[in-house]
């Protein structure tokens, strides 16, 4: 099993190498000047003005918790699906069971317009 | 093979360093995270341990599962008090929320 | 080659959990965060938890990461660069860490674990779905409501006030 | 002639031979291991030189243009007159960017892409790695484009950048939920996570099995990949382009590969999830074949996806994301229960087939309706009824 690990492990080290040798080579021919025009940040060729302060709406925070409610119910659902096949009736019961309950989180979700981009 | 114990001072290590961000830092996120890394910590004891005690028994990845939902959950509360905090009084430094002060 | 790949893995993790608690700027401090949970993610597969470990990245890198660089964003007007970091007792917390680290480390390194190496069940990931509806039911359906429960709380306290 | 049925293996074979007679075991391992990574990294790289020319195209006869046809015969080497101008091209970093984090945003956008290739299973035996946990290494691996995703909107220090960013970050998860909950049925019936074992089980592609989940995969990973209609992230009109407005030279390149990369992954994944894979006529007996088959499989679904780019226009973003959660959510988990309690029925397993697809049908009928009723109800609100207009 580590020796599949040992070749995903020399993958990654090979796949995040290969934009840095593109990056490396970009940089030895392209050309270099800089002005303070050029550098300054691209906003309809408007000055920017303040900092980057976006006025960050809590829908977004509210779609990552929904997010992560489902995320974490996919690790439960993984190994119960690869097993499934081995167990009996009960574990479609559980599984319904479990699935309903997370199902009445997102109709809440819904009644409550937390889904509703706003 | 890597001796438990090496595994056991890396979780205790992480541990530690989790536990002083988590007292020390002023900024509530930071405190977060510091409890985020304590609760990682915790976790590869148990699969340390599931791997050199209980292979057989999956008890170890089990609890290692849950503590993952727990934190998770932990985190999507936590987060969601410190942004209602942040809107009513405009902080998340720690030191400033004392509304619990007697 | 495993110990080589043990001590750069937890090097690693430390040094990148050591940067999430002392990082000024938090953005950095949850990017930061983002590398420990890869490096323990790595300790996991050494550790032949390969579950464990793909969980450990869906869960803590896809979504806890996510939620926590939000809720920075969500916050950020209030940061300024050159704000202290620490509270008043961070002395004090720094010397109550290293402490405990002793001894911890004294404690781990002292007792006699009960080792009983034995190989990794092939069916390991068969068996985590079969312990989930067998004899960790009760547990595994509290986790569902644990989950609905945080959520429906966590919506109800992040929602903008209706105005 | 029985070197050329199994052509790709025998040919590693033969190199891994050759390589042994001067080669410690683990020198031969390591070799092989590099060899295979530098190919399949390439993937994607080869995909956008490959993809894009095959795109300006397809859209071009689709807006009855002819595409490309100035470099090279048909246009074909467009694509490396375009890479050799990202490579000489000035790189401008805005002044107040966050240098590390800016640079390192392309970096990992590019590694996660390449990444995805480690569990592609081309043909019979011919995979990276066929991991324990395939899929879920897929989906994990997807979790890294989105933290890539806010290092570069955030570093950027610019608005556009930013609200970019998250409205990437926000469809990225809403859309990864149906994703997973589609492969999660595969998984339920294909009684596995590993690709191999997936393309194995599927004595007909699921896809006549599970219609429901592969359209779910199939917009979702549309979704994620940022394709038509679903390509708010960089929505020219609205937020400039997105959170790499201000990349340019090779580091908006290393985006663009990305881009291009995993919509080729995310099509090679759905040929492996619900077309069969590498399996197809003759492909037992000359296993060569596999590779061919599932690069035209692949191909095939690239095509769909430009197709519906070249056809439909964009959606809003409140209607995509409320598309992922009350549409797609839904009908996937209903997709994935139905599955698990027809997998129970004590029933031969082609009526079990047979049952799945048409609990299927009924749940793709059960969402038009109820779509197109809350599309007219919408269109009342805003009286937007073909009269009004």
């Amino acid at each position: 099993m580590l020796s599949q690990y040992a070749f995903i492990g020399i993958f990654a080290i090979i796949a995040f190498a290969l934009p840095v040798i593109g990056l490396v080579l970009a940089w030895l021919i392209r050309p270099k000047k800089p002005n303070p025009a050029k550098n300054s940040t691209y906003e309809c060729g408007m000055e920017t003005f303040g900092d980057t302060w976006v006025q960050f709406k809590a829908q977004y925070y509210l779609y990552a918790l929904i997010f992560v409610v489902f995320d974490v119910e996919a690790i439960f659902v993984f190994p119960w699906a690869v097993a499934y096949n081995k167990l009996g009736l009960y574990a479609l019961v559980e599984m319904v069971l479990f699935v309903f309950i997370l199902l009445g989180g997102l109709l809440y979700a819904w009644q409550k317009k937390a889904l509703e981009w706003r | 093979m890597v001796p438990l114990t090496w595994y056991l001072l890396v979780a205790a290590a992480l541990f530690c360093i989790g536990a002083f961000g988590a007292l020390a830092r002023r900024n509530a996120v930071g405190v977060l995270m510091g409890i985020e890394l304590m609760l990682n910590a915790v976790n590869i004891n148990l699969i340390a341990f599931w791997r050199y005690v209980g292979v057989t028994q999956m008890t170890g990845q089990l609890f290692a599962i849950f503590v993952i939902t727990v934190a998770a959950a932990e985190a999507a509360v936590g987060l969601a008090l410190i942004i209602s905090i942040y809107r009513q009084r405009s902080t998340v430094n720690v030191e400033e929320i004392d509304t619990m002060k007697g | 080659m495993q110990q080589v790949m043990f001590i750069v893995l937890s090097l690693v993790t430390l040094a990148a959990a050591l940067m999430v608690v002392i990082a000024r700027s938090m953005f950095r401090a949850a990017l930061w965060l983002v590398l420990t949970f890869f490096g323990i993610a790595g300790l996991f597969i050494l550790l032949h938890a390969e579950f464990i470990a793909v969980a450990q990245v869906l869960i803590y890198v896809g979504a806890i990461s996510t939620l926590i660089i939000f809720a920075i964003m969500l916050s950020r007007g209030v940061m300024d660069p050159d704000a202290r970091r620490f509270n008043d007792q961070w002395g004090v917390v720094a010397g109550f860490g290293a402490v405990l680290f002793v001894l911890l480390a004294a404690v781990v390194t002292r007792t006699r674990w009960p080792v009983a190496l034995a190989d990794v069940p092939a069916d390991a990931i068969q068996r985590l779905g079969g312990d989930f509806v067998g004899s960790y039911v009760i547990p595994f359906e509290v986790a569902s409501v644990l989950l609905v429960v945080a959520m429906i709380g966590a919506i109800i306290i992040a929602r903008e006030q209706e105005s | 002639m029985d070197y050329i049925r199994d052509f790709f293996v025998n040919i590693a074979r033969s190199w891994t031979a050759w390589i042994s007679t001067f080669l410690p075991d683990w020198g031969v391992s390591l070799v092989n291991y590099i060899v295979v990574g530098i190919i399949l990294v390439l993937m994607p790289v080869l995909a956008t030189l490959t993809l894009t020319w095959m795109e300006r195209k397809v859209i071009g006869r689709i807006q009855n243009r002819i595409g490309p046809n100035r470099v090279g015969p048909w246009g074909i080497f467009q694509a490396i007159a375009d890479a050799v101008k990202m490579l000489i091209k000035e790189d401008i970093i805005p002044d107040r960017a966050d240098r590390p984090v800016f640079n390192l945003a392309p970096i990992l956008i590019a590694g996660a892409a390449g990444l995805l290739w480690a569990v592609m299973p081309f043909g019979r035996r011919m995979i990276g790695a066929d991991l324990n946990v395939g899929v879920l290494y897929i989906v994990a691996v997807g979790s890294i484009t989105t933290v890539a995703v806010i290092m570069a909107g955030w570093a950027s220090n610019n608005k556009f950048a930013l609200i970019g960013a998250f409205r990437v970050v926000a469809q990225l998860l809403s859309y990864e939920v149906p994703m997973i909950l589609s492969i999660a049925t595969v998984v339920l019936l294909a009684g596995t996570m590993r690709m191999m074992g997936i393309v194995e089980a599927q004595v007909i592609p699921f896809i006549f099995i599970l219609p429901v989940a592969f359209i779910g995969y199939f917009l979702a990973a549309a979704a994620e990949v940022g394709r038509a209609p679903f390509d708010l992230l960089e929505a020219d009109s609205e937020i400039v382009a997105g959170y790499f407005v201000e990349y340019s030279g090779l580091k908006f390149g290393w985006f663009y590969i990305a881009e291009y990369g995993n919509l080729f992954a995310v099509s090679a994944i759905t040929a492996t999830l619900f077309l069969g894979g590498w399996r197809g006529p003759f492909a037992n007996a000359v296993p060569a074949l596999g590779p061919l088959y599932f690069i035209i499989k692949t191909i095939l679904v690239v095509f769909l996806l430009m197709w519906i780019r070249g056809t439909w226009p964009r959606f809003r973003i409140d209607q995509m994301l409320a598309f992922a959660w009350k549409v797609l959510v839904p009908a996937s988990l209903a997709n994935l229960l139905w599955v698990a309690v027809v997998l129970k029925l004590p029933l031969p397993a082609p009526v079990q087939w047979i049952l799945m697809l048409g609990g299927n049908l009924l749940i793709l009928f059960v969402a038009a309706t109820l779509l197109g009723r809350a599309a007219k109800r919408d269109a009342a609100k805003h009286s937007l009824t073909p009269a009004a207009v």
